[in-house]
Formats: C-alpha cells, structure tokens, sequence
C-alpha cells in the first residue's frame, strides 16, 4: 500500500508538504491556473454579452461611435501586446532551460512592453476625457441622434478596457514579483511553476485584447448583424 | 521535467503569423465589405486567439484535462451570449400561427 | 465493527487536529482545511442566525394587514434577509464547512490543493461579510436581494453600491472555494481512488464547485455594471438613457439561478452520503446519482429565462427556457428516486441524520414539483412574484438546503469534534423544525395562488389569516433551529468521547482517518480498496492497516 | 371570497383555464408526492432495522428502473410544458381586431388607466364582460407589475417599452389590482380595484356624463401643441413623413430595414427621431421629445395617430376611436 512516498526524504525545490511530488504539484497549479482563466472568460464574458445586445440593437450608433476611436494607438497596442506574449513565452521557454540571465531579460522586456500598451491606453483615454467622451453628466457627443447609445457604448468601452488595463496593471505586479523571485535564484530548470503560471495569464490578457480590439475599433462601421 | 522545451523557431513563426495577421484585419477593415466586414474581423480574432491558445500558452502539448477546461470555458461563453440573444432577436417576432 | 480500526485511540490521549496548537494565532492563520472550515462554519452560522433576525421581523410585520413597521423598514429588512442569506449563508454554508472539512479526507488526501488560497477565500468572505454588515448599519438597502434595474441604479435611496460590494467580494471567496475543490478533486485523489469510487458527496461538490466558477464571475460583473452605472448614470440599464432593464435580469440570473443549484446540490450530496449509511446499503444507482449532479449543473445554466416570463422577454425564448427548466428537473428526480430505492431491503434506523435526510426527500419533492409547476409558463404568469414563489424557493432552500445542513453537521459531529451529540434531542430537534417549517410556508403556496404578491408590507385583510398561521410556524422554527444550537454546543464540550466510526459508516474519513482527524488527516498514508457505500462488504480486500 | 378557498375568484375566460391547468399540476403533484412519501414511509418501516449486525446484499442498480423515471416524469413534463405554453402565448396574445384597448400607466405608486373616449381613473378599472379587453402597459420610472388575480394574469410593466396582455372578463364583481413587482417604499400600496359590469351597467358608467374630449382627441391637441402639425401634414410629405395610415404598416428606414410601425415604433420616433428614420427623410430635424411629454401624453399621441389610420373611417375624424363602438363619455376623474 506504500506506493507513494508521503514525505520524499529531501523535499523538491519549492514541494509543498501536502504534495506526494513535484508532478503532482506542478499539475495542480497548471489546473488551478486554468480554471481561475475560465472564471476570467466568464468576468469578461458578461460584459461581452452586454455589448453583443446593444450593439445589435443600435447598429447606427456603434457605426457613429467607431470613428472616435483611435484606430492607430488601437493597432500600435495590438502589436505591442503580440510582442509582449513573445517575450513572454521566451521568458517561459529561459526558464524551463534554467537560463537565469535569459529569464530576467524577457521578463523585463515584457514589462516593458506592458508598460508602454498602458502608457499608450492613458493617451486614447486622456483623449477621449478631452473630448468628452468619459459617460456621466459631463457627456457630449457629436451626433445629437446618438447620444444616449453612444453614452452606453462609451460606457461599454471604458468598462471592457479599463478591466482589461486593470488585469494588465495586476500582471505589470505579477511580472516584478517574478523578476525579483528570478534574480534571488529562486527559479531552476526543475521549479519554474510561478513563471508559467504568470505566462498563462499574460497571455490570457493578450487574448482578451484580441477580441476587444476588432469588436471597439475595427467594426463600429458595418450595419448589424443577426437579427 | 519531461517538457521537451519549444524551439525559438515555432514561437518565432506563430509571433510573425500574429503580427501579419493583425496586419490583415486592419488592412481588410479599411475596405467596406457591409456585413462581411464583422465576419473577417471575428474570423481573424479567432484565428489569433487560437493560435495564442495552441502554441503560447501551450495547450498542444497540454493534457486532455486543460483542453477539456478550455472546451468548457469556450462552452458556457457561449451559453450566455447564445441565450442572451436568442431573447433579443427573437422579441420582433409576431406571434405564430395558431398551430395548436 | 467488522473493520479493523488501524488506530482505536481516543481523544486526548492523541494529536489532532483541534489540539495541535493553541491560540487565537494558530487558528487566524492556519492553512488547515479542517480548522478553516470551522472558521467557516461559526461565521455561517452567525449570517445564518443575523439573516434569521431579519425573517423574525418580516413575519412580526405581516402579522397584521397594515403592518407592524413602517413599509421602508419592511423592505429593508426583506432585502437584508435576501442578501444575507443567499449570498452569507446558502452559497458557502455546506461546502465552505463540510465540504472544506470532508473533501480532502474523502479522497484520501492531506488537504487541499491549494491550503493559502483555502485560508484566504475565507479572508474575503469576512471582509465581504464586514461590508455587507457595514451596509446594514448604515441603514440597509431596499431594493430586495434581485437589485432590479432602474430602481436599484437611480431610485433607491438607499446603500445599493455597499451591498453591491459585499456580494462582489464575497463572490471571490466561493470562486476560489470552487477553484480549490476542482484542482483538489482531479489531482490529489489517493492510490485506489478513482473516478467511480469517489463518494457522492466530492461528486455534488465537483459539480457545485464547476458552478462557482463558470457563474460566479458573470454576477461579479453585472454589479460592476450596476455600481458604475449608479455612478455615472451611463445608462446601460436605465430605460429613459437608452438602455434595458431586461439585460440586468438576464444578466443577474445567468448566475442566480445557478446559484440555486450551488445550494442545492451540496445539500444532495450529504443526502447521498446519509441515506446509505443510514439503510446499510450501498447507494442504487450511483453512476445515476454522480452523473445527475453533473447534469444539473450544465442544465442549470440554460432555465435561467424562467425568472423572466412575465418581464418582457420574448414569447419564444420563454418558450425555450421553460423546456430546458423541464428537462433539469429529470436529474433532480432520479437522485430522489435513486435515495427511496437505497432504502429497499436495506436495515433503516432511524437517528438525526437520517430524520432530516426523511425531511430533505419529502420537502425537495414538494419543492421540485412546485418548481414545475412555476416552470409552466402560463401557470407562472398568475404565481410569479407571489408567495407561490416564496415558498416554492423556501422548501428548496430552507426544507431542502438547510435539512440537509442540519443532517450533515449531526451526521459529522462526532469528525469534527470527536464527540458525540445527544440522540435524543437530536430527534426531538429535527422533529420541531419538519413541523415549523411546514406550518411556516405551507399556507404561502396558498396564500401564493390567491393572490398574494411577494415583498409587501401591507396587503389585503382576507390574506391575515394564512400569514398568521405562516409567523405562528416560523416561531416554531426558530426554536428548532435554537435547540441544536444549545445541545450542539454542549455536546462539544461535554459530550461522550466518540469512537472512530460511531456509525459503522464507510468512506476514508470514517474508516481509515482518526477521529478527530490529525493535521494532515491520516497516520498512515490511505488507500481505497473498494467501491463507495460497500456496506455489504463484497470485494473487498480485506487487512486493511 | 372565502376565507377557506384554496382559489381566488374566477372572473375571467383564462381564469378557468389557468385553474384547470393549476388542477392538473396539482393532481401531478398530489400523485408524485404520495408516491415518494408512501414509498420511503413503507420502506423505513418495512426495512427498519431490527438486528444491528445484518449487512443487507447490495443492489447497485436498475437500468430498466432508471430509464422507466426518467422517461415517465419527462413526458408528464412535457404535458405540463405544451399545455402551459399554449395557454402562455394565448394570454399575451391579444385579438388582432376588435379589442376594446385600454391603456395604462404605471408610477410609484399608482396605476393611471385612460380609455379611449378620454375618461380617465387612477387604482380603477372598468371593463364589461363578454368583450377582448386589450391592456397597454407603459411605466413612468421603475419596473411594476400590473396584476390581477381574478383573471390569473399579470405582466411586469417595463419603462422605456410597451407591453401588453388581453383578457375577456365573465363575471361582474370588484377584484385587486395589485402591483407584482417591487417598486420601492409603497410597493404593496400600489393597488387598485377592477370592476367587471354586465355590458349594459358598463355602458351606463361611461354614459355617466358627457365626455371633455376623446383620447385621440386629446392626442390632436398634443399634436397641435408640440407644433408636430407645422411638419406631418398630408399634403406636403417632403418635411417629414405623413402619418395617415401609417400605424400598422410595414415602413421603409434609411438603412435599408423595414419596420412595422407600431406602438413602440411610434413611441421611439417621438422620443428619439432619428434612431429610426424613414426612408427619404433626414435625421436631426425634428426634435427630440424625449423628457418633454410624459408616458400618458404619448400614449394619447399614439392613439391619435392609431385613429389616422383606421381605413373604415375618414383618417381626420378625431371621435374615430379604436373603440367606435362605444359612445362618448365624461371622463370619471378631472386631472
């Protein structure tokens, strides 16, 4: 009945006590991570259920609010975000080879490719703030027809962005954390679990992003679609 | 670790097949294609997405249980949009014929 | 006892689990799953009992046809009872405490998965709990535990977005209850402990936990949504800016009606840990039992319109919506079924557990067909928004979910504490309850079909009399729900010492787990040998530790 | 009513169907609960254990037993479903002709009813038996629910569209009206009376003075008021569109779709008239009426524009109302 061993008599690099082994272990947190990434499609789901609605009730509206956005920072941060899911997984890739240098490199590029889609992110939403385009009392849109709609969907706009520049923030954290785990040599080609982890959900946010992007500012000006 | 390690290669080519294919949706939403326009947008969405997904996130080599979890998530999104929906296109309806 | 016990110690003369470490230190920060579920069982019962104070008030109102209070109060306090008890007390109450406590001892594990994220979701629950307090002391809300848009985002005067709060967090803790019960269930299952032979209690909690996490964060967001929405006054759910008030309750079921099957279907899985013990038998149909908790909870997510057949939601989509709540409720009467049936040429005794187990099977059947009868849609259209509902919903709820709380915690108690409760008062308790809720929410089916709309503070003088039966109930169940309270309490100090297994019951957690357990819940590293419920012994192999 | 009735009164057409329906659910239930409850009673008893030791033989299942109440419960389900689902699509589905409308107005925490000849009542309702009485149900702020147990019916009153449900009431009494759905602080007092009359008692109570105006007329003068007769005039159709005989038929928008211009229609093109434009029109020259006339005012507005296309009459006789069949009356409340 002893086919496992309850406490391997030196403990793995980062095993937990309550773990037979590091492939348990490992498995566990890859699982955990992907259903914490479910739960993330369903956050984002809601409210890409509530812009599927309005958007096919106010065709006219959305075709009106697309040419607000800023198609050029829009691509720019598209890209600068694919760029970031590359250094990311190369990132993963050092660490799986136990390349500390390589490892910290990626990272830090990815952080700063993190940074520079935020840095742009605070651009299109200043711009929008000078426009008034923020919903609330201080609204104006230029097509008086489309006020109301324009304000829902500004709404939807900032509230999908904003949460996903949230989740970008919280990764932004997250990348630091690894960065100051990786240079304390916390890492090794055996225990990398937290970088892949974190790469998961940078790269989850990425995808995010891959949606957001087409459904905000590439197609606001064909008509509806369905009914 | 059994992970065999990705060459720089693979990630190299799925990054630049990204970077073209955000190329092309830009490029294709300049062009007025009416109703195909959301069409093409949403196809390439997918297409990135996906390849996010397989390669980057690894779900190639992943076990059947996280391609089954991300099955699910794929699933229940689309239980809530689909349903959401079926109540707001179908409210224009006229009643149906008396068929009872 | 035909099992060798591997360890026949007692109390005391042992390590365990409660008396590994002292201090209030060792209990704020452990990462044990069976102390953390005891946090979790204090902090339910005290929501449990706050939320009971609201009920206590609403039935002191409705004792006459003005009413008692003013109507403002009344609506605060039927809002307070919603939201308490949904979100503070049905949503965690069984598998934060039981399943927390039993999950990993089940499948033979040292805890589970995730121990800090464990200790941490019950963190959130407080902090969630705290504010919700905070929003009752501010003076409370009174838009009723729906939140219905525009009232709740441009009308109501009251602490909408503080509630909002509450739930938002607290919704983070059943997500990561959910999260942590799903990893544990699929990797950390012992040698010998496959798929088919998990106890039916880890299988309605694998599918209440797949609910926690596909449709927790969808109620996160709709509150999102409202809070900004009463901030800004975007108006994404207010008619007169464009928007539609139809998506927030499409919105807020997605996850509510759900979240119906998050409180039931744990109370199932106690059901079918306590109808086999309790008749010596091994469950019938257990694949039938295991694969229905399963169904419900992918069905689950496809009746939510139901709630939306008179609330101007298309005639074809109701149509839909009324089908599919149809068909969910085939898995719910195949496990009612499958539990009468375990109960054939089986040896029925007759302790506390099995009595509330007797009291689930009969108010879930009244409360399942009641359900049918409101997923009929023209049937629906004179009873919705009536009492109909309130006590369709409470005999699933409280006859249900509660009933087999009770019954989970007797049937655990000597686990957990490592002594044993007095029989007797157990019977007597289960007894009261059964009558009191009944006479509580009997005359409200009746009361439900005269007429009689939910959520008034006042109502029409031909109503006093079913509402007077209903309050002269709930003071009956409310002494049924003190009575356990007092000998519980008791029992856990001075109760006789328990054996391991003082219900000769199968499972790793009575047969191969100390009682009570130790820290890391075996001596020696466990393995299953045997199908769940082998009561009658066959196959087994024998020689155990 | 009696005390010790288990059904409210029945003084509608569905309300016998409902209350049959209602018997068959609850034979279904009777019959399910008896069942389960003599089952586990007798089981409990029958196998009640008598000698502790006794290790029962385990019976791991029925593939037969499962599929029989599995299949059984569904296809009773599946009653249950068609029966309640045509009944469902019965009640909300008001007679193309002929129906006596009403309309109502919901606001915390009152019901506002006006007819056609321009009475008007606040938590009253009249209707005669033996005729389709069509509600129209539009809300000034929050959701209500406009419900009345004697005819089984009721619908949530949602702001910002209209809703509707018909009935045919059979028996001449006073019954509730009560509000379902929670609308703030003096929810349960937003309550009214329905008084069901005989046709003849019913005519006498609308013959019971001499009406003021119409509500089509009093829709003209709105018309008049808010200056939408300067642009909709028949004759001159390159302003804006002509709104004879334009309710209930199909329209062709601006972006291509077709529409049929009903009472939300026409509801939207007053508050907001350029979410929807007509085919040949510009947006944004006519104003937005959006907060300026309140949901009884184009309610009138909408009957009145009904009344310009009733094609049996000429489209400007203002006394044309949906209702022609009934004379003109005082109104009952002075606004």
């Amino acid at each position: 009945m002893a086919d496992i061993e309850t406490h391997p008599a030196a403990h793995a690099q980062g095993l937990k006590h309550h773990f037979d082994d590091s492939a348990q272990q490992l498995e566990s947190s890859t699982l955990g991570m992907w259903v914490f990434l479910l739960t993330e499609i369903m956050f984002f789901g809601g409210m890409f259920g509530g812009y599927t609605v309005y958007r096919n009730m106010y065709p006219g509206a959305f075709a009106s609010t697309s040419q607000f956005m800023n198609l050029a920072i829009g691509s720019i941060n598209t890209g600068v975000l694919i760029c970031s899911s590359f250094t990311m997984v190369l990132a993963v890739r050092a660490a799986q080879l136990g390349k500390k240098k390589s490892t910290i490199t990626f990272l830090v590029l990815t952080l700063i490719l993190g940074s520079v889609f935020l840095t742009l992110k605070y651009v299109e939403y200043y711009e929008k703030w000078k426009d008034h385009h923020i919903p609330g009392p201080g609204f104006r849109y230029a097509e008086p027809q489309y006020f109301h709609e324009a304000q829902i969907l500004f709404f939807l706009y900032f509230a999908m962005t904003g949460l996903h520049a949230l989740h970008m923030i919280v990764g932004a954290g997250l990348l630091t954390t690894l960065i100051v785990m990786a240079s304390r040599n916390r890492f090794s080609a055996e225990w990398y679990t937290p970088v892949e982890m974190i790469g998961l959900y940078w790269h989850f946010v990425d995808i995010v992003w891959i949606f957001l992007f087409p459904l905000l500012y590439l197609i606001g000006h064909t008509s509806s679609w369905g009914g | 670790m059994t992970h065999k390690v990705v060459s720089v290669k693979t990630y190299a080519t799925v990054f630049l097949c990204l970077i073209a294919l955000t190329a092309t949706t830009v490029g294709v939403s300049r062009i007025e294609l009416g109703e195909y326009n959301f069409v093409v947008a949403m196809t390439i969405a997918v297409m990135k997405g996906s390849l996010v997904v397989w390669f980057f996130m690894d779900v190639r080599r992943g076990s059947s249980l996280t391609k089954l979890f991300v099955g699910a998530g794929l699933f229940w999104l689309a239980i809530l949009l689909v349903f959401v929906l079926s109540d707001y296109l179908s409210r224009g309806w006229l009643p149906g014929p008396k068929w009872w | 006892m035909s099992t060798t016990l591997p360890h026949p110690l007692h109390v005391g003369e042992r390590t365990n689990y409660l008396n590994a470490d002292y201090g209030w230190k060792s209990w704020l920060f452990t990462t044990d799953h069976k102390r953390i579920a005891l946090l979790y069982l204090f902090s339910v019962t005290a929501f449990f009992f706050l939320g009971g104070l609201f009920a206590v008030g609403m039935r002191i109102n409705l004792l006459t046809p003005e009413g008692i209070f003013s109507h403002d109060t009344y609506n605060k306090l039927f809002t307070m009872h919603g939201i308490i008890m949904v979100f503070f007390f049905l949503v965690p109450s069984i598998p934060a405490t039981l399943g927390n406590f039993l999950i990993p001892i089940m499948i033979g594990a040292r805890d589970l998965a995730f121990p800090r994220i464990n200790l941490l979701s019950w963190y959130i629950y407080i902090v969630g709990g705290i504010v919700a307090l905070f929003a009752i002391v501010q003076g409370g809300v009174d838009t009723g535990w729906t939140f219905y848009a525009p009232f709740s985002t441009t009308y109501s005067n009251t602490h909408v977005i503080l509630a909002a709060v509450a739930i938002f967090i607290s919704g983070f803790s059943s997500i990561l209850t959910g999260l942590n019960f799903i990893v544990t269930v699929h990797k950390m299952r012992c040698p010998g402990m496959t798929w088919s032979r998990l106890p039916l209690f880890v299988w309605g909690h694998y599918a209440t936990s797949l609910i926690q996490v596909l449709g927790t964060p969808v109620i996160a967001i709709t509150l999102f949504l409202l809070g900004m929405e009463r901030l800004f006054h975007a108006g994404i759910f207010d008619p007169t800016l464009g928007g539609d008030p139809v998506l927030f309750q499409h919105l807020f079921w997605f996850y509510s009606h759900p979240a119906v099957y998050i409180m039931i279907l744990p109370g199932m899985a106690v059901i079918s840990e306590i109808v086999p013990c309790f008749s010596r038998k091994a469950i019938f149909g257990y694949e039938f039992v295991a694969f229905s908790s399963l169904g419900i909870a992918v069905l689950g997510f496809v009746v939510w319109g139901h709630h939306l057949f008179v609330a101007g939601q298309s005639m074809y989509a109701s149509m839909v919506f009324s089908f599919m709540s149809m068909v969910v409720a085939v898995p719910s009467a195949i496990k009612v079924f499958n539990w009468t049936a375990t109960m054939y040429k089986g040896s029925v005794s007759f302790e506390t557990p099995m009595l509330y187990a007797f009291g689930f099977i009969g108010l879930f059947t009244i409360g399942g067909l009641t359900g049918l009868f409101l997923a009929t849609m023209a049937f629906d259209v004179h009873v919705t928004d009536t009492y109909f509902v309130i006590a369709h919903f409470h005999y699933v709820m409280v006859g249900g979910m509660v009933m087999a709380f009770m019954g989970g915690i007797h049937f655990w108690f000597p686990k957990i504490t490592g002594r044993l409760y007095p029989e007797n008062w157990g019977r007597i308790g289960a007894a009261i309850v059964f009558i009191g809720f009944n006479l509580t929410f009997f005359p409200q089916f009746i009361l439900g079909y005269l007429g009689m709309p939910r959520r008034y503070a006042s109502y029409a003088p031909e109503f006093q009399m079913l509402h007077v039966m209903s309050s002269a109930g709930a003071s009956i169940l409310g002494v049924g729900y003190l009575i356990p309270i007092i000998y519980l309490t008791w029992a856990w100090r001075k109760g006789p010492i328990s054996p391991q297994n003082p219900w000769n019951a199968k499972g790793l957690e009575w047969e191969q787990s100390p009682t009570p357990p130790p820290t890391f819940n075996f001596d020696v590293p466990p393995v299953c040998t045997e199908p769940a419920y082998n009561y009658s012994g066959e196959g087994a192999e024998v020689g155990l530790g | 009513m009696s005390i010790f009735s288990i059904f409210p009164d029945r003084a509608s057409t569905t309300a016998g169907q409902v209350d049959l329906l209602y018997t068959f659910l609850m034979v279904v239930g009777i019959v399910m609960t008896v069942i389960i409850f003599s089952v586990v009673a007798f089981f409990a008893f029958k196998y009640r254990r008598k000698d502790p030791t006794y290790r029962p033989k385990a019976i791991h299942g029925s593939l037969p037993l499962e599929i029989t109440w599995s299949v059984i419960p569904f296809f009773v389900m599946l009653v249950m479903f068609a029966w309640g689902t045509k009944l469902y699509f019965q009640n909300y589905t008001p007679p193309r002709k002929d129906t006596l409308d009403i309309y109502v107005v919901g606001k915390q925490w009152m019901w506002k009813v006006q007819y056609p000849d321009g009475q008007r009542e606040i938590n009253e309702l009249h209707v005669p038996t033996g005729r389709a009485v069509k509600l129209t149900l539009a809300s000034e702020d929050v959701l209500h629910s406009f419900y009345i147990p004697a005819f089984r019916l009721k619908h949530d009153v949602v702001p910002g569209s209209y809703e509707t449900y018909w009935f045919e009431a059979t028996t001449p009494g006073r019954y509730h009206i009560f509000c379902a759905e929670y609308c703030g602080t003096n929810h349960s007092e937003m309550k009214g009376w329905v008084t069901v009359m005989s046709p003849n008692d019913y005519q006498a109570w609308l013959q019971n003075g001499v009406p003021d105006e119409s509500m089509a007329d009093q829709g003209h003068k709105l018309f008049d008021r808010y200056a939408c007769v300067t642009c909709h005039v028949t004759d001159q159709p390159e302003h804006a569109p002509p709104l004879t005989n334009v309710f209930g038929h199909p329209v062709q928008l601006e972006d291509g779709r077709t529409v049929i211009a009903d009472e939300a229609f026409l509801r939207e093109s007053i508050l907001n008239p350029s979410a929807k434009v007509v085919k040949g029109y510009q947006p944004n020259i006519m104003p937005v009426f959006e907060g300026q006339i309140n949901e009884e005012g184009l309610l009138q507005l909408i009957v009145y524009i009904k009344s310009l296309s009733d094609s049996t009459a000429a489209p400007e006789t203002h006394r044309d109302s949906p209702a022609g069949a009934i004379p003109p009356a005082k109104p009952i409340h002075k606004q």
